[in-house]
């Protein structure tokens, strides 16, 4: 197979596997940004793929799983917040303790229903996101370069991997031109500010919470009933830490969260493909390395090596106004 | 004396007061921070509020800014009464607060500070032109220069103290609160502050102006009430009162206890500072350039206002902070790079100016605390092991000898009053019987049977031939306990003088006018 | 005689339209024609497997059959544990007298496929996508490449493992991926032998319009029209025999090696697949079946020395 | 006024309070159970039965405990230095290869009380290895411990397995793991000590690290209450700014007290490497470092306590795989869901009932 034709295939397998990354990392960055660590992006992404798979194979509505999934999510972030905000409890106990409850939950619930072993049914048709052909894909597929990236790495994907991309505007905007993120960013960095300001910080961290649990439901919902047709036990596997390490790799930027999703799905497509394959002089690479490399790259990040990444300053500390 | 306790004064009595405060009563779970407040502040006027540290005075003030709930009582601005709830109703009610502690973002710029909570509107993108546009000029206005886009960061304290002014005013504050404003600001900068709050008077705005410096009071307000331990002692027209009136009131006794000490026996030179500077993490020169020695047998006093490097001097000998440049010879040993652990080998106690913070692991129980940094001593355990038996003895002997209650050597630290607390460390640190000892704020919110008996130790201390360094801010301890006195202001020692100095002189030294 | 039969499941859960579902459909056929009840289990973690063959072997169960080669250690141990209990052990061989092994000749099931795969091909590039990368699964892999030469001398076949943990058996998002890049190669018809991750491999190839071929069960009813055929292995019926043999007293220890020839292996045809399967490939598949059966056709067994004749 | 500062007596903190927030967890439990139709009393009941209520039984759940120990020693441990080792899991991963080499290299020639300290060695020194980057980084670059160490989890995840498939296999074997121990290589199982309380262990692999075990916790113990060191982790701990006044060295003992730490997490590999399986596998410690922070959160990071918790979430994970089987619309995974519900209640919300708490008792104490 040509070179680029390979590329090509990399591409758009890196951007299909990136989706639920820049979801999740997403989430982070509103939680975080509004100084509420949350490690529990990955039970949120595995309530939420298994509620929209659960609610796309009973109502067959892929849309109705997508609104399962987000509610369920924001429900996991309700919690959360109930501990880490109002109750000023550790966050990343908080955050550790609900990702064993998504991932005991889920299969419990699962097997109690569907008796599959935590697995829900396939997922009909209709129930699904499928993938949308862009207008022209086809009638471009053959112009050289630039036709089979469009037609095979930029159109083909369901409507949540645009929603994906999208999002990343988005997320800039509100967090950087409208007053709800002035005054999220605000409230990570100094809730005391804030609070003199006369904002209510526990309604803004609640909200930046929230905020969160929606859109870890689009990254379940992808995973479960977009990029497969069911809700898989444990299907998450460390997306949610992956996309905590993108978050972190791109120092709580929504620009360069896309990037960093971007190269870990990358990472990722490039090990799928490497694998069995062996590289002129250096022999086979064990995929494990491609598996290990976000996490290495982002330790490389946090040990000052490439750059300093500086947390959210009030970052994982309950705001105590009375001590 | 007249008591006016409680008592309710204004200038003009026709006149409504800007605000009231109506038996105003607080506790921090022990801790009853405000007892019972009464207050009246008139219209267009500046009140000032001083005691010492922990009377209660920051927390009346965040009180009256809705950041914190009151237990009871009432608040009446303007005659009328309203239930402040938080500081979006304080705000509301025209009052704008300065804190102690700056409440600024950070990584935000001025402008983005300045309109937080008054953003105008739920996008940034036009408002924040009107917004910048207005904060213009309000800097026009009352002579509060700085840059709409400089990031807070980045500011000199002074420009983020002047944020925080804007702010309040962009807010349109007519009640402007200042808790302890100069404390971080130099000499040049508080007076630049000084002409800004007669500006604002002058535009009929009302300022509450908290302090412990009387110098301030006398020279800026109209009106002052003194706090101590949490009650509202007495309110008088500036005019109508003394710094001595004051400073008795604010402490409850006689300040110019004065020690019964002899003469100073200097012998060798056992601790010696060449050319030190220190930088804080901002990179913010806060000692500079200091020398001096301290020999046996004397106690060198090192007055300032706080904030002009005495902490960080006190530290960088101490071996908590790492000097930029110079040295430190600890009986002819140079100890720069040595950590404060070996620094105690070689014969040196601190105490430290914050007990809870430094000389105290206030979850820890007492005993535990009577070994904090002396922990390695053999006398404490041989090899890895602690002998805890030899060690509760030994807390328990510096409990009686110092008087330490309730004698408890079990009990949690945190359950110690702060003057037996204080006494905890002044225990560990002069029975160890150091060879040099650095003394930082020793009565910092002690009561006057402790400061007594704490004073007497370090004076006992000297004549045992020891060298003592002694950081205060309080001008009367520096006086009445030191031999000599170094002033520093600025992060340089700008004179040096005997122990009988008059008050005054200090004081002008201390604010940087004559040397 | 009187019975208590249970059945242990792979990882994979009863349900996993596969290996473990044909093992169920076995005990269900067993137990509708008898009317004896039986009991089974579905382990989650390798841990549980030792511990529910042991429960079951404890309370009297008899005869007591783990579907799976992840139990060869617990079945190594536990049947030594109880010698007067039968057992049976499928995909791997445990040598003790109390238990019969059954394996399967998956490479001439998978020749099979192979061979249908070959035939159906225009691309003339075919995939295959392997669960765990075990010799077993290689064992699958080698078959089938056997059976695509043997219909496409030229042929391309790409090679994908999902992974090298038990974790790959239940990953068809990954499955998914591997058979997205297949086919970005060129591959039209892919070959499933991942478990429960070979749902993604069908549901990739159907979404993708290319074919998919399945494995252990017939599953050729999960995306009608868009599965060419199922290497089917016939899992029930050495649960069934198990049973059935216990019951009438005839049970023998043992290995038992079911290939074309005793019917353990074979592909699948029903109305799903039928209009894809055109009378020569018919006609092919069938004359390879009795050419195996008759010796003349001999498929390699990866197993037998580890390694696949290029 | 706020009720955060009143103070409570001890047996209200350390014993009330965790007893409240762990009684809710159950409760919570239960609703999930009722939820899905079955009865929450005879789950529990079968719980109870399938972990205590035979000599096997119990055996199985002190097997588990013992695992538990070790992992919440290392959480504990590292809490008390201020340290948040979320990596324990990785910890024990890693150690389990230490533990296996030393039994692949001496348990043809040795008995296993020769092989036993070189295996105790090896996961400690494999385990306080996989700790050491993440505690350098800390104590050196200042990056938090909690990311490092859970990218330190993948990672050694990711080694762990290449080294099992690509190099410790057997050749021709299906799954990934290394060859059996012989005996040398293994630690015996503990039928005379269930037979002094009359109990037969049969099957359950309870073997001679649940001892290890309880030494280690009584030298933690002995750490972090009797010695110099131990005294410097609880400064550091509680109050950083007091240790730079005291002199502790931070960089030291932010690093010793992780390699401590990843030492007692590797050491988990001794019960289920040596002790259980005789051979190591891929994912052996299947979450034991999570439980590690229950445990240690349950048990407020003192031996005593996190024995008690460990036992407690032996008796879930072993009466838990019975239950399951009696109950099959139950699935083990059910633990799962207790064990995060015990994280929350007993670690996040552990204040949530406080000033609850002090109203009454200060009613009462009134009264
Ligand atoms: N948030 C809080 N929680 C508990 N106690 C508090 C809190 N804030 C203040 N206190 C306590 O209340 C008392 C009064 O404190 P406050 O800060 O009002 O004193 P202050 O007069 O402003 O002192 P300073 O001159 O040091 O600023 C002190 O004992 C202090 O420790
Ligand atoms: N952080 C704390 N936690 C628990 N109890 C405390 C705390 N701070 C103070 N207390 C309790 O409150 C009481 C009053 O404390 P405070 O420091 O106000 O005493 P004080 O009146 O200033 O005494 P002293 O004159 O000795 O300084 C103390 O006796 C102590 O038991
Ligand atoms: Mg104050
Ligand atoms: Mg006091």
């Amino acid at each position: 197979m040509e070179f680029f034709d390979i590329l090509v295939s990399i591409l758009g397998s890196a951007l299909r596997l990136s989706i639920p990354l820049l979801f999740t990392a997403l989430a982070g960055l509103f939680s975080e940004r509004a100084g509420v660590f949350d490690i529990g992006l990955e039970g949120k992404m595995l309530a939420a793929a298994f509620a929209s798979a659960c609610a796309a194979y009973v109502t067959g509505s892929a849309w109705l799983g997508l609104l399962a999934g987000i509610g369920v999510s924001i429900v996991f972030s309700l919690v959360h917040g109930f501990a880490s905000i109002t109750n000023r409890g550790n966050q990343i106990v908080s955050g550790v303790a609900l990702n064993f409850v998504a991932m005991g939950l889920t299969v419990v619930l699962g097997q109690a229903w569907f008796g599959q072993g935590g697995r829900t049914p396939q997922v009909p048709g209709d129930g699904r996101f499928s993938p949308i052909i862009l207008p022209g894909a086809d009638a471009v597929r053959d112009v050289p370069i630039i036709g089979p990236l469009y037609a095979n790495v930029i159109s083909g994907h369901n409507i949540l991997a645009y929603m994906a991309f999208l999002a990343v505007p988005i997320a800039w905007w509100v967090l950087f031109r409208t007053r709800f993120g002035l005054r999220l960013r605000a409230v990570g960095e100094n809730p005391g500010a804030v609070d003199t300001a006369g904002i209510s910080v526990t309604w803004m961290r609640y909200r930046a919470v929230i905020v969160a649990g929606f859109l870890c439901g689009f990254s379940g919902t992808y995973l479960a009933i977009a990029q497969s047709a069911a809700f898989i036990n444990n299907m998450s596997a460390g997306k949610g830490y992956i996309a905590l390490a993108a978050l972190i790799f791109a120092k709580w930027k929504p620009v360069p969260v896309m990037f960093a999703c971007l190269l870990f799905g990358f990472l990722d497509a490039v090990a799928n493909f490497m694998q069995g394959k062996s590289v002129p002089g250096i022999g086979e690479v064990p995929v494990q390395i491609f598996q290990a490399l976000p996490y290495i790259l982002t330790i490389v990040l946090l040990a000052g090596f490439i750059g300093v990444a500086h947390a959210p300053k009030a970052g994982g500390v309950p705001y105590v106004k009375e001590r | 004396m007249r008591d006016l306790k409680g008592g309710r004064l204004s200038l003009d009595p026709s006149a409504v007061p800007a605000i009231e405060l109506v038996g105003i009563d607080k506790s921090f779970g022990p801790v009853h921070a405000n007892k019972n407040i009464n207050l009246n502040i008139a219209k267009g006027t500046i009140h000032g509020i001083i005691g010492e540290n922990g009377a209660g005075k920051s927390t009346l003030m965040s009180i009256l800014y809705g950041f914190y709930q009151a237990d009871q009582g009432e608040i009446r601005i303007s005659g009328k009464p309203i239930l402040i709830r938080d500081s979006q109703a304080a705000i509301a009610a025209g009052i704008g607060m300065v804190h102690q502690h700056f409440m600024l973002v950070e990584n935000f710029t001025v402008l983005e500070n300045v309109m937080l909570g008054v953003e105008g509107g739920q996008f940034l993108g036009r408002s924040a032109d009107k917004a910048r546009a207005e904060l213009e000029r309000l800097e026009k206005e009352y002579g509060l220069e700085v840059d709409p886009d400089g990031i807070i960061e980045e500011l000199p304290v002074g420009a983020q103290q002047r944020v925080e002014i804007l702010k309040a005013l962009y807010r349109g504050a007519d009640i402007l609160i200042l808790d302890e404003p100069t404390g971080v600001l130099t000499p040049a900068e508080a007076d630049h502050l000084f002409n800004v709050l007669r500006v604002l008077r002058e535009q009929g705005k009302t300022i509450i102006l908290i302090t412990h410096k009387l110098r301030e009071i006398m020279a800026i307000t109209d009106s002052v009430s003194v706090m101590r331990r949490g009650e509202m002692v007495a309110t008088r027209k500036t005019a109508e009162t003394t710094v001595e009136e004051l400073a008795e009131l604010m402490v409850g006794r006689h300040v110019l206890l004065h020690v019964e000490k002899g003469e100073a026996r200097p012998g060798p030179v056992l601790l010696s500072v060449r050319n030190l500077t220190v930088k804080d993490a901002r990179g913010v020169t806060m000692v500079d350039n200091v020398s001096f020695d301290v020999r046996a047998g004397e106690i060198v006093g090192i007055a300032g206002v706080a904030g002009n490097g005495q902490s960080e001097l006190l530290e960088a000998i101490a071996g908590i902070r790492k000097p930029f440049s110079g040295e430190i010879i600890m009986d002819g040993q140079p100890v720069a790079g040595l950590d404060a652990a070996r620094r105690r080998d070689l014969g040196l106690a601190h105490i430290p100016e914050d007990r809870h913070h430094m000389g105290l692991v206030l979850k820890f129980e007492e005993y535990e605390n009577s070994i904090l940094g002396y922990h390695r001593d053999p006398k404490y355990g041989r090899g890895a092991f602690l002998d805890l038996n030899a060690i509760r003895k030994d807390a328990e002997d510096k409990i009686a000898k110092y008087d330490i209650r309730p004698p408890n050597a079990r009990l949690r630290t945190a359950n110690f009053s702060g003057g037996n607390q204080q006494k905890i460390v002044v225990a560990r640190e002069i029975e160890r019987d150091p060879k040099l000892l650095i003394v930082g704020q020793p009565t910092r919110g002690v009561d006057v049977g402790a400061i007594e008996f704490i004073h007497r130790r370090i004076i006992e201390t000297r004549d045992a031939g020891k060298a003592v360094l002694l950081v205060s801010v309080e001008l009367d301890e520096i006086r009445s306990l030191s031999d000599r006195i170094l002033v520093m202001f600025a992060g340089r020692i700008v004179g040096e003088k005997t122990g009988e100095t008059e008050e005054q002189t200090l004081g002008l030294m201390m604010a940087g006018i004559a040397a | 005689a009187e019975i208590k039969p249970a059945l242990v499941y792979g990882t994979g859960g009863k349900f996993d339209k596969s290996f473990n579902e044909a093992a169920f459909g076995g005990a269900e056929q067993f137990k509708k024609e008898t009317g004896v009840e039986y009991r089974d289990f579905e382990p989650t973690s390798d841990t549980q497997g030792e511990q529910a063959i042991r429960n079951f072997a404890s309370r009297g169960f008899n005869p007591v059959v783990a579907v799976s080669f992840a139990w060869t250690s617990a079945m190594e141990k536990v049947a030594a544990e109880f010698p007067d209990t039968k057992f049976v052990i499928v995909d791997s061989v445990v040598d003790l007298p109390n238990v019969r092994s059954v394996v399967y000749k998956e490479e001439e099931g998978s020749y099979l496929v192979g061979l249908l795969a070959g035939m159906a091909s225009q691309t003339g590039k075919v995939g295959f996508v392997g669960g765990m990368d075990i010799p077993l699964i290689r064992k699958f892999g080698c078959g089938y490449v056997q059976g695509v030469k043997a219909a496409k001398a030229d042929a391309t076949v790409f090679q994908n493992m999902v992974g090298t943990t038990g974790a790959a058996w239940n990953d068809p998002v990954r499955a998914g991926e591997l058979t997205k890049n297949q086919i970005d190669q060129g591959a039209d018809v892919v070959y499933a032998a991942a478990g429960a991750s070979g749902l993604g491999v069908l549901q990739t190839a159907a979404d993708n319009g290319k074919l998919g071929i399945g494995v252990d069960s017939n599953q050729n009813h999960l995306h009608p029209g868009k599965v060419l055929t199922s290497m089917v292995k016939r899992v029930d019926l050495a649960v069934y025999n198990a049973f059935k043999d216990t019951q009438d007293d005839k049970f023998t220890a043992g290995v038992e090696a079911l290939g074309v020839k005793e019917d353990g292996v074979t592909y699948a045809v029903d109305e799903n697949n039928k209009a894809l399967i055109t009378p020569e490939m018919s006609e092919a598949v069938e004359k390879a079946k009795a050419d195996i059966i008759a010796g003349t056709v001999k498929v390699h067994d990866y197993m037998s020395d580890n390694s696949c004749p290029k | 006024m706020t009720t955060a500062s009143v103070p409570l007596p001890n047996w209200i903190s350390y014993g009330l309070i965790p007893l409240i927030n762990l009684l809710l967890a159950f409760f919570f439990s239960g609703l999930v159970v009722w939820w899905i139709g079955e009865s929450p009393w005879e789950a529990l009941k079968f719980l109870i039965q399938g972990s205590l209520g035979r000599g096997d039984a119990i055996g199985f759940t002190l097997f588990y405990a013992t695992s538990f120990i070790f992992t919440g020693l290392s959480v504990a441990v590292a809490f008390h230095a201020g340290l948040f080792n979320i990596g324990s899991e990785g910890q024990a991963y890693v150690g389990g290869l230490g533990a296996a080499l030393a039994a692949l290299a001496l348990d043809h020639y040795v008995p296993w009380y020769v092989t036993m300290p070189f295996a105790v060695a090896g996961a400690a020194i494999f385990g306080a290895a996989w700790a050491f980057i993440p505690a350098w980084l800390q104590a050196k670059r200042g990056s938090h411990i909690v990311i490092t160490t859970i990218m330190f989890n993948f990672i050694g995840a990711a080694l762990m397995v290449y080294l099992l498939v690509n190099v410790l296999i057997v050749p021709g074997k299906m799954a990934p793991e290394t060859r059996t121990f012989l005996e040398g290589g293994q630690l015996p199982k503990l039928d005379w000590l269930m037979a002094l309380f009359g109990l037969k262990l049969g099957p359950a692999p309870f073997n001679v690290s649940f001892l290890i075990a309880l030494v280690m916790c009584y030298l933690v113990w002995l750490l972090i209450w009797r010695t110099k060191l131990g005294y410097e982790m609880r400064t550091l701990g509680i109050s950083p700014s007091a240790a730079i006044y005291a002199g502790v060295p931070y960089v030291r003992t932010v690093i010793i007290a992780m390699l401590i730490s990843g030492a007692l997490a590797g050491m988990m590999a001794l019960n289920a490497v040596n002790g259980a399986a005789a051979r190591l596998q891929v994912e052996f410690v299947a979450g034991a470092g999570f439980v590690g922070i229950a445990v240690s959160l349950m048990g407020r990071s003192h031996p005593v306590g996190i024995i008690l918790a460990a036992i407690l979430f032996g008796i879930l994970y072993q009466g838990g795989a019975d239950l399951s089987f009696e109950m099959p619309t139950i699935t083990r995974d059910m633990i799962v869901v207790i064990q995060g519900l015990v994280i929350l209640f007993a670690g996040a919300l552990e204040h949530m009932l406080r000033p609850a708490i002090v109203r009454v008792y200060q009613q009462i104490a009134r009264a």
